[in-house]
């Protein structure tokens, strides 16, 4: 086992630093530093000189790739890709073009992700399963029926519109909660309301009909019928029989998220204001700001790796047959 | 332990009275009118080849129908109470209690995810108020009454952990825990190695006698049935057509279709005669391994040893029949053969020539001359393509030198000399049975004029009496073209009418080889001898 | 009037050509000729059919664009004929003219009058302040207390000319399909349905503004319609643009296996585990710089933002292959096990024919469920991309754009909330469908492959 | 039994939700501000949706910036708050600086002597201003600095400036005005004023060229490198001596940028490790104005807070007429700042913002730009008089505070574009003809909501040069009618058309339609506006091509001269209008400069220039009026600009914040603010009162959702094998 999650590690290097040189790429066909550099220093009186000093404060003052004028190794080391990707591997963001630093910045920042992330997923996941063991257990009716077209029809909503909606209905019709913002002097829990249920009631319609599936494709199994021939009652062959084992195809899809968790969702956090990730990400994306840009590539992917070796040992856990080696 | 009151022998435990099973949607009659009795100490056996309701009949008595089928008509009756008539939730308390069911394959019977111990619990749970420590010493005096070595420990096992017979041990203990009147077998046997099959046989019939159980055995094996059973129903398209004891049966068989299934039965006495000389194919301490990595670095620590130093010789116009349990690295031989494997160590020599491990190009001629039959025609088909194109593939790719009209010519003359019209060269596997697709694929190896062909389980996966037809049409095309078969099979009872030589393995080294009848009348290896007792013979 | 051919119409109709193509093909194969037919006798799977045909219809009459000619101005020698810089397609032409109607800033639907108070001059020179009326909406009546009456005897009016045509539309098919073991009559239901609407619609937007105007006093109705062929287009172009990378590398890989199967793998896992979102942002910023960098590609405004937007079906294409990819593999890697990839190899048969006839037949059920899965999800993801503010360029209508400019209109009080609706109502109906028949099309082809969607946002 | 694990999942649940009621009794359920110090009088408000960046005031050059700068740091000049139009007032120093010139010998010369070469400003500190508290003036016994690390590790325990025990102040001293100039010269500081400032104070350049080659390990003492231009006289006297005669530089003495700054404070940033935790001057100002901040998290908010070692000032006693009247008096004389705290929340969403603004949680809106042009949407409605609140805000009892920006907002056309540039008088033509069939006043009132006023020449109200009533008008576009300017006719823009050459928007020799060119950026235009533009000139027969991009592909169009109309926006610096007029002077066209000049129109006319060149160094009066208004003339003759207006800026505020005049230039005005606290409370109760029925009905349906499930179920139990 021990071997087995070290070999991953190993095995996940060179996928991030194909994930760097990418991110590389493409910003730098987007952006070239001195657009960096002017779009940084604002929109006034921009000189050459300063678009210069800029660069070399920061570190753009290299070739990206290949350095034709050291010599030796250094052709590759004296590079802005090798420089600022290697120091990713040591989890040293660096500085963010405002010149603040990242490190702080996900460190502060990942909290709120995780507060309004971590009980929208674990609330999902058991308001999700519930639905889905209940209209299980009618499966050929037509509640069955009713309730899948009920899913698909939750499905087919945007995300925006559940995010609108909410906020309109909730926050600024009723009053019952604040429409958005996040401060942890007092009450937490009351922005989180309105995020939670979002996230939740958005995701019900793909999750319900998700373990649903799952659930129907355990029902069909041989042991169930054999816990029925022993007179298993139909609740309990539902959750000592169908949930175990439906436990497996669950987490694969679920436990890779859970490191993701801390990365926050974009949208909610825009819509909510909540000082997460999520909106640092996109504040990012909409300021070219490369460096965080490159930063969240990089904490995304370790996370998403992380999350899959996750999977694999949440698997030993839930099927006793799987051995890691 | 609680006492059991066993029933006086003979007297009637549960009567099944013309029940009958539609399909839900169609309306279409899956059981006709089935009615039976069975009774405290004895086996009532149901046969039938697949399809014939027999299952669906045993399922329907517990009311475990799928929600395809419903139960139209009938009665299932027990201690006067009709248990079509009860609740849902009093049928709960029946089932596991009064009737318990053992089904086919363990493996996938068993929850995956409980331990084996909480899983006959769990039945205990339900129907008695055996709790804690107790609980699992019943489960124990379970496990042992089954034949479970070291039960205490096994408890705690996984169903994965298990060997199939002892998950089929398991699922019996599961059954027995409440002490039913009536166990229910859904082919408690054909999942399992023929030398396991006999001890569970052993154990169900024990177990009838010591407590007087009343026994529904299904299954289409006719030696099973005439190992271990005192009554046969044989079922055939949903309807019960002969009902007998089994002496009379086996003797007196009065439909036609039970005198087929009884002639499916092997024959143990006339053997072939060693047919030819020069040598074809040889192979000489062909090994073939797998490697099993491990560490950090995924090095190769060791290899499994599929095929471990295998030599044989088949001769023109000989058969070879290899024989062994699944696992047994009889497939990897036939596939190392074939050019499909990799072979680490030794000779394969195809008319004196070594064809181990040449490239595709240099395979190409020998491609011609060897050929392949599969196990399963189905998933050897494939389903996109017409039968006609499936044949025409090889010789096209073989580059036989025929132009489109001398194919289709080939083509017909082959599904005519394989029994099937030249109309079926456009229809898709699909629409063909087991036995003819099987056919098709005889007449797809045939289509190259090959000299040797590999039968890999050509007959597993069909219905007994479809079997014969084609181990039939094999013989007769042997002595029409005068090829070579290497025949893998685990079944011994097909030997005898097929084979010149047969090989035995075990562990990827063939323990015995010799011509048929030396292996058939005089085994020397212990293995062969604990094959061949498990073969059901008629005498 | 001249045609005009958009990157974007070109690929559609290849699409559609290729489709027809692929299908003629596939007519002959038994098993997916039978799963396309229990896919159509469900009643279910024939409705939700029609509603997509129907969008796809829209879609493809929006992609026949063309620029009317000018007429020479007096006094002008030259036989040169120039044309208008508006491009118009057919499906313009055929709501007659609906998004030509302006007006001058927000009016609710069906009203006569705008939405916002205007400083006025009444009938006795007077400034007074109140709600102008409406250029195009009602400008028939006498008395705006008729709108009512009006709008009924109106939406009879159409409603029968509509049964008339529905009537000349089914008719014919009615006579064809006699005898057809498919449930035509769910069809003929919805394309009744959506014939009398159309022709209602059509009609009654020569009097009013069914769904209102907005800010800019355009037709909202006109707006959500021009959407429809956005959200098509992206849907099926993008995946028809992953479509070849997934399907080689992952036949490839899982055929091949080896060093091709290690570097196809390293190259999804490297794909997969880039945050989509980022990845797609960053895609997209590019070509908008590669586009700007070079306008002379472009001679009209629409061929850039359509550069954009077949740029967007190829980021969000290139981004997205993985997850098929992998599926592909997975399922290569199964078949080249099986009884009949073996026989091929007993049989010589050489590689290239392998996959052609044995592998690559056997996974199109893949393809075809990630198809009709992704399409929906792209059609969402759309919407989540305008608001990020990489998505289709503002000037094509899209539902994401129109839900992005109306965010802030429900705060309004009285609240403006046609603009949503209307987005809302077409894009729903739009999904709702496709998520209904790509059900349909899983449990027809693959019951027991449960696909996560490939856009995850 | 797995099935508990569900069961007291539920139970959570709804342990949860009532505990969150529960919890909620006291006062609305809504309220989403952290509780604020009992006693201290907050003020909330919001901050731009893209945070501050800089806040260094020698770096820092946005308006969003500004916001807190202005009132953290006290420049040496002001502006008074209530005045129109603006007035310049002492703010750091004592009086208005005294300026002497001086030829090329440094010899004093009389102002108006052609002789003169330098002007040098004399300006003497207040002696009543000292910073606030700040651990950078701690000192030990030995009177050397506290914190003062030499290595990292030492002050690894400080990671806000509020970590630090220990503060201290010092009074105001004149060497730290000519300290904080140094900065902005020292190049390492990057500060965007040093190119242009290098041209008016003496020795800039040099001493920058200096700096350049010192290396730089931590902190670097400025005071050790003298610079010729400035000189400290003594603790709180010192002067600037500036090129020539640049009359505008006391306007630019009231930015931010000479504001002063303590040289150990610039140590104490400097301490090794201090960089790695955002403790640096760029994150945490240090001055001595009104308030100081006490908290800076640009993820959710910035908190300032009064300074307690601020100076003895006090609210205005005279203001602009109408000022009494309108309460802006009712203060006068009374100790600033009246405001305790400031609480300047991160808020991005319109609709959040908005919402938030009308339950009464934030106090004012519009302090910030970015996501304000939504919120200004929903409040207005355009009624006879102009501009008014739209209905549910006059029932709130919210007030407005406009103020007309001294700023323009314009598309320009490239005088150097083939079809469109020129100075003939077809060219003129053409373009005026565009300029009328751009109605500015229906832009305006339908995507601004008439919250700007079309403009009629370059110059903004407000600035001298402006000229009202119909002498004001551009003759060109506009007639003077019943007391109001009103645009000509689309026919009259027809016939300059068909006068140009284009009649019906063709081309008179090849009929080819005209079709003319926007470059805007991308953000900065919607589809709808899009629209209208097109509607708009498609009335004369024009065609219109927009070239969308973003800011930076924008730049290097005006760079090159590659556009044909293009759009900008200009804020002023100081109200001269010297700082609007320069936008079209030939040499600061890029084309001409190589630089990133303003001249986007790339106008060039000799007469023009000449004429700039005058009116910069002349002193205000009725000369220098007449020559800026032959150089409007100019520009409406030849048609420089497609349209232009000035924006609006407003305060909307609830009806309990006071004293709330907006300033176009000055952001100095968050300490006459005053706040009535009590009917704050009062508001917010009664206007955030939830309503809970929806609590009920969703807990009714989701019982209406279980209940066919149990009864479902059992039936089930219940069934028999017998239909």
């Amino acid at each position: 086992m021990f071997a087995y999650i070290v070999r991953r590690l190993l095995y996940a290097i060179p996928i991030l630093i194909g994930v760097n040189l990418l991110t590389f790429t493409l910003f730098f066909v987007v952006n070239s530093p001195d657009d960096m550099a002017a779009s940084q220093l604002g929109e006034k009186y921009v000189t050459p000189e300063a678009i210069t000093n800029w660069k070399r404060k920061h570190g753009y003052d290299k070739p990206l790739f290949i350095n034709p004028e050291a010599g030796g190794v250094t052709q590759l080391t004296d590079t802005i890709f090798f420089n600022k990707s290697v120091r990713l591997f040591a989890f040293d963001f660096g500085r963010s073009e405002s010149g603040r630093d990242i490190t702080t910045d996900v460190a502060t920042r990942m909290w709120p992700s995780l507060a309004v992330a971590l009980p929208t997923f674990l609330v999902g996941i058991w308001v999700n399963i519930c639905v889905a063991l209940m209209v299980v257990m009618f499966h050929g009716t037509r509640l069955d029926r009713g309730a899948v077209f009920l899913f698909v029809a939750l499905m087919s909503i945007s995300y925006l519109f559940y995010i609108i909606g909410g906020q309109f209905l909730v926050a600024k019709t009723w009053r019952l909660v604040p429409i958005s913002g996040f401060h942890t002097e007092g009450q937490v829990w009351k922005f989180l309301i309105l995020p939670v249920l979002v996230g939740v009631v958005a995701g019900i319609g793909a999750g319900a009909r998700w373990y649903r599936t799952l659930f129907l494709e355990e029902a069909n199994q041989d042991y169930v019928r054999t816990a029925r021939a022993k007179g298993c009652s139909e609740l309990s062959i539902l959750f000592q029989h169908i949930l175990p084992n439906a436990m497996i195809p669950i987490l694969t899809g679920v436990v890779v998220l859970i490191p993701s968790l801390f990365m926050g969702s974009l949208l909610i956090e825009s819509f909510f204001g909540i000082p997460g990730l999520g909106s640092y990400m996109l504040d990012a994306i909409k300021s070219q700001d490369f460096a965080i840009v490159r930063t969240m590539v990089f904490i995304g992917s370790v996370l998403y790796i992380f999350g899959l070796i996750l999977t694999d040992i949440s698997y030993t856990w839930a099927d006793p047959r799987v051995r890691l080696s | 332990m609680t006492e059991h009151e066993n029933k006086p022998p003979g007297s009637l435990c549960m009567q099944v009275q013309d029940l009958t099973v539609v399909a839900a949607e169609s309306g279409e009659t899956i059981v006709n009118a089935v009615s039976f009795e069975l009774k405290a100490g004895h086996i009532f056996a149901l046969v039938g080849e697949s399809g014939s309701g027999k299952s669906v009949t045993s399922l329907a008595a517990m009311r475990l129908l799928p929600d395809a089928l419903k139960i139209r008509a009938g009665s299932v009756t027990m201690d006067g109470q009709d248990l079509f008539a009860l609740s849902e939730a009093n049928m709960q308390a029946v089932r596991g209690r009064r009737v318990a069911m053992i089904f086919q394959n363990a493996m996938t019977a068993l929850n995956p995810v409980q331990t084996v111990g909480r899983q006959v619990a769990e039945t205990l749970k339900l129907h008695t108020r055996l709790r804690g420590k107790a609980l699992r010493e019943r489960v124990i005096t379970l496990f042992t009454e089954v034949g479970i070595p070291d039960p205490g420990q096994r408890f705690d096992f996984f169903p994965h952990q298990l060997s199939g017979g002892q998950q089929q041990r398991v699922m019996i203990a599961m059954a027995l825990a409440c002490e039913p009147d009536v166990l229910i077998a859904d082919e408690p046997t054909t999942a399992l190695d023929v030398t396991i099959q006999e001890q569970v046989l052993n154990l169900i019939m024990n177990l009838t006698r010591s407590r007087q159980l009343a026994v529904l055995l299904i299954t289409h094996d006719m030696g099973v049935v005439k190992y271990a059973a005192d009554e046969v129903a044989v079922m055939y398209r949903g309807e019960l057509i002969e009902r007998a004891t089994v002496d009379d049966f086996f003797h007196n068989p009065q439909q036609a279709y039970s005198k087929r299934l009884i002639d499916a039965l092997p024959d143990l006495r006339h053997f072939r005669e060693a047919a030819a000389q020069r040598p074809l194919l040889e192979l000489d301490n062909v090994k073939v391994h797998f490697p099993i990595r491990k560490g950090l670095l995924q090095r190769v620590v060791d290899h499994t040893r599929a095929v471990d130093g295998v030599s044989l010789k088949i001769g023109r116009g000989e058969t070879f029949a290899l024989v062994g349990e699944s696992g047994s690295g009889k497939s990897t031989l036939g596939r190392a053969i074939l050019n499909l494997e990799d072979i680490v160590g030794g000779e394969v020599r195809f008319e004196g020539n070594a064809i181990q491990n040449i490239g595709r190009k240099a395979m190409l001629p020998y491609r011609k001359k060897i050929q392949v039959i599969f196990q399963n025609p189905f998933s050897s088909m494939n389903p996109r393509m017409a039968v006609g194109d499936i044949i025409a593939e090889g010789m096209i790719s073989l580059d036989l030198g025929l132009s489109e009209s001398e194919r289709e010519q080939t083509i017909t003359a082959l599904l005519e000399r394989v029994q099937l019209t030249a109309g079926h060269a456009r229809r898709y596997p699909h629409e063909f049975s087991g036995g003819q697709l099987q056919r098709v694929a005889i007449a797809r190896a045939l289509a190259v004029n090959p000299e040797l062909i590999i039968c890999d389980e050509p007959t597993s996966a069909l219905d007994v009496s479809i079997r014969a037809e084609v181990l039939e049409l094999l013989g007769q095309l042997q002595r029409e073209f005068g090829v070579s078969y290497l025949f893998i099979t685990h079944d011994l009872s097909i030997v005898p009418t097929l084979a010149h030589q047969v090989g035995v393995m075990q562990h990827g080294k063939l323990v015995e080889q010799g011509t048929a009848e030396q292996i058939l009348t005089a085994p020397q290896h212990p293995y062969t001898r604990a094959l061949l007792a498990s073969v059901p013979r008629l005498d | 009037m001249k045609p005009v051919i958009l990157w974007s119409d070109a690929l559609i109709y290849l699409l559609v050509i290729s489709l027809a193509f692929f299908f003629y093909r596939l007519r002959k194969d038994p098993q997916i000729r039978e799963r396309w037919s229990q896919v159509f006798s469900s009643s279910l799977g024939m409705v939700t059919f029609t509603v997509i045909a129907t969008y796809i219809l829209i879609a493809l009459l929006d992609s026949l664009h063309f620029r009317e000619a000018l007429e020479n101005p007096e006094g002008v020698v030259g036989q040169e004929v120039f044309y208008d810089n508006k491009v118009t397609s057919v499906f313009d032409v055929l709501t007659g003219g609906m998004g030509d109607r302006f007006e001058r800033t927000y009016s609710a639907p069906f009203a006569l009058q705008s939405f916002e108070k205007e400083n006025l001059q009444d009938a006795a020179g007077n400034d007074i302040r109140d709600y102008p009326p409406l250029r195009h909406a009602g400008q028939h009546l006498d008395d705006p207390d008729e709108r009512g009456m009006d709008i009924a005897v109106k939406s009879v009016t159409a409603l029968f000319w509509g049964a008339l045509l529905s009537l000349l539309v089914i008719g014919p098919q009615w006579l064809l399909t006699r005898g057809s073991r498919y449930p035509w009559r769910a069809s003929w239901l919805v394309q009744g349905i959506v014939l009398c609407t159309g022709v209602w619609m059509v009609s009654i937007s020569r009097y009013y503004h069914i769904l209102g105007t907005d800010l800019g006093g355009t037709d909202v109705l006109f707006q959500s319609l021009k959407g429809i062929r956005t959200g098509v287009l992206l849907g099926t172009l993008a995946t028809l643009i992953m479509l070849p990378i997934a399907i080689t590398l992952g036949v490839m890989a899982g055929y091949f296996k080896g060093w091709v199967d290690d570097v196809v793998q390293y190259l999804y896992t490297t794909m997969s585990s880039i945050p989509g979102i980022l990845l797609i942002a960053a895609s997209v910023l590019l070509f908008q710089v590669y586009i700007d960098l070079n306008p002379d590609f472009f001679t009209i405004g629409m061929e850039k933002a359509d550069a954009k937007f077949i740029a967007l079906c190829f980021i969000l294409g290139v981004t997205s292959w993985a997850t098929l990819c992998r599926l592909i593999r997975a399922e290569t890697l199964k078949i080249s096990q099986l009884g009949y990839v073996q026989a091929a190899h007993a049989f010589g048969v050489s590689h290239t024919r392998i996959l052609a006839r044995h592998v690559l037949p056997n996974v199109v059920h893949i393809i075809l469920i990630t198809f009709v899965l992704d399409f929906s999800a792209l059609v969402l993801a759309e919407a989540v991309l305008s608001y990020i503010g990489v998505g289709v360029d503002p000037s094509m209508g899209s539902w994401g754009n129109m839900i992005n400019g109306a965010r802030s209109e429900l705060s309004r009080e009285p609240t403006i909330w046609w603009t949503l609706t209307g987005a809302f109502f077409f894009m729903f109906t739009l999904v709702l469908a496709a998520n209904l028949f790509s059900d349909q099309v899983r449990d027809a082809f693959d019951p027991r492959v449960s696909l996560p969607s490939a856009v995850e946002l | 039994m797995r099935y508990r694990m569900f069961a007291r999942g539920a139970g959570i649940v709804i342990l949860l939700l009532v505990t969150v009621l529960a919890g909620c009794s006291e006062g609305p359920w809504n309220n989403p501000n952290p509780p604020s110090p009992e006693g201290k009088v907050t003020y909330q408000s919001v901050m731009s949706p893209a945070p501050p960046k800089h806040l260094d005031p020698a770096v820092s050059y946005a308006s969003d910036e500004s916001l807190f700068l202005m009132q953290i740091y006290e420049p040496p000049m002001g502006y008074h708050f209530l005045k129109r139009p603006y007035e310049l007032i002492p703010l750091g120093v004592e009086s208005f600086p005294t300026i002497t010139y001086l030829n090329a010998e440094g010899e004093s010369v009389e102002p108006d002597s052609a002789d003169v070469a330098f002007s040098r400003y004399h300006l003497s500190v207040r002696e009543d201003a000292r910073y606030q508290p700040h651990p950078a003036f701690v000192t030990d016994a030995e009177g050397d600095a506290l914190y003062l690390f030499t290595d990292p590790e030492q002050g690894r325990e400080y990671g806000q400036i509020g970590d630090f025990p220990l503060t201290d102040s010092r009074p105001v001293r004149a060497n730290d005005y000519v300290y904080a100039i140094k900065r902005l010269a020292d190049p390492f500081n990057g500060s965007p004023m040093l190119g242009f400032m290098a041209q008016y104070i003496v020795g800039m350049k040099d001493f920058s060229n200096t700096l350049q080659l010192v290396p730089r390990n931590g902190w670097v003492n400025l005071d050790q490198y003298p610079m010729a231009g400035l000189e400290v006289i003594d603790e709180y006297n010192y002067t600037i001596t500036i090129e020539g005669r640049y009359p505008q530089f006391t306007y630019w003495l009231a930015m931010h940028f000479f504001s002063p700054i303590a040289p150990e404070v610039d140590r104490f940033f400097r301490n090794p490790g201090f960089a790695d935790r955002n403790l640096t001057l760029d994150w945490w100002p240090v001055g001595s104005g009104p308030f100081m901040m006490v908290k800076n998290d640009p993820n959710s908010e910035i908190v300032l807070e009064r300074n307690p070692n601020f100076r003895e000032d006090y609210y205005p006693e005279e203001g602009a007429p109408g000022d009494a009247e309108a309460g802006l008096l009712a203060d006068a004389g009374k100790r600033l700042p009246m405001i305790d705290r400031a609480v300047f929340r991160l808020e991005k969403e319109v609709l959040s913002l908005w919402t938030k603004f009308l339950q009464g949680y934030y106090d004012r809106s519009g302090e910030v730009h970015g996501n304000t042009t939504g919120v200004f949407d929903q409040a207005f409605v355009v009624g006879p008089d102009g501009v008014e609140l739209s209905d549910d805000l006059e029932d709130h009892g919210i007030t407005v505070s406009p103020d007309v920006k001294p700023g323009i907002y314009y598309y320009g056309f490239n005088m150097r574009d083939p079809v469109l540039g020129g100075y003939t008088e077809e060219k003129r033509k053409l373009r005026r003809a565009l300029q009328i069939a751009f109605d500015t006043e229906e832009y305006l009132n339908i995507f601004y909501k008439g919250n700007g006023i079309p403009a009629q020449m370059p110059i903004p109200p407000g600035i001298p040069g402006f000229v009202e009533g119909p002498e004001g008008i551009n003759p060109h576009v506009y007639d003077w009618v019943d007391g109001e300017p009103r645009r000509k006719s689309i026919e009259h823009a027809r016939q300059l058309l068909v006068e140009a050459g284009y009649p019906n928007g063709r081309d008179v020799r090849t009929g080819e339609p005209l079709k003319i060119f926007i470059d805007v950026q991308s953000q900065a235009i919607s589809n709808t506006s899009m629209n209208w533009i097109d509607r708009a000139f498609a009335r004369i027969g024009v065609q219109v091509e927009y070239r969308p991009a973003d800011w930076n592909r924008t730049r290097e169009k005006l760079l090159t001269g590659n556009t044909q109309i293009y759009s900008h926006g200009w804020l002023a610096d100081y109200p001269d209008p010297e700082n609007f007029l320069f936008l079209l002077y030939g040499p600061e066209s890029p084309l001409i400069c190589n630089c990133d000049g303003a001249n986007n129109s790339n106008y060039e006319r000799e007469e023009y220039d000449q004429l700039f060149r005058s009116m910069r160094v002349l002193p205000p009066g009725p000369e220098r009026l007449d020559i800026v208004s032959r150089m409007v003339d100019m520009l409406r003759d030849d048609a420089v600009w497609l349209f232009a207006y000035y924006p609006k800026d407003i305060y909307l505020n609830n009806s309990w914040v006071h004293n709330t005049k907006r300033h176009g230039i000055s952001k100095n005005t968050l300490k006459y603010l005053r706040i009535d606290e009590e009917l704050r409370e009062q508001k917010r109760e009664e206007w955030n009162q939830p309503v809970t029925w929806p609590l009920f009905a969703a807990a009714i349906l989701l019982l209406a959702l279980i209940l066919p499930g149990v009864i479902a179920y059992r039936r089930r139990l219940t069934a028999t094998a017998r239909q």
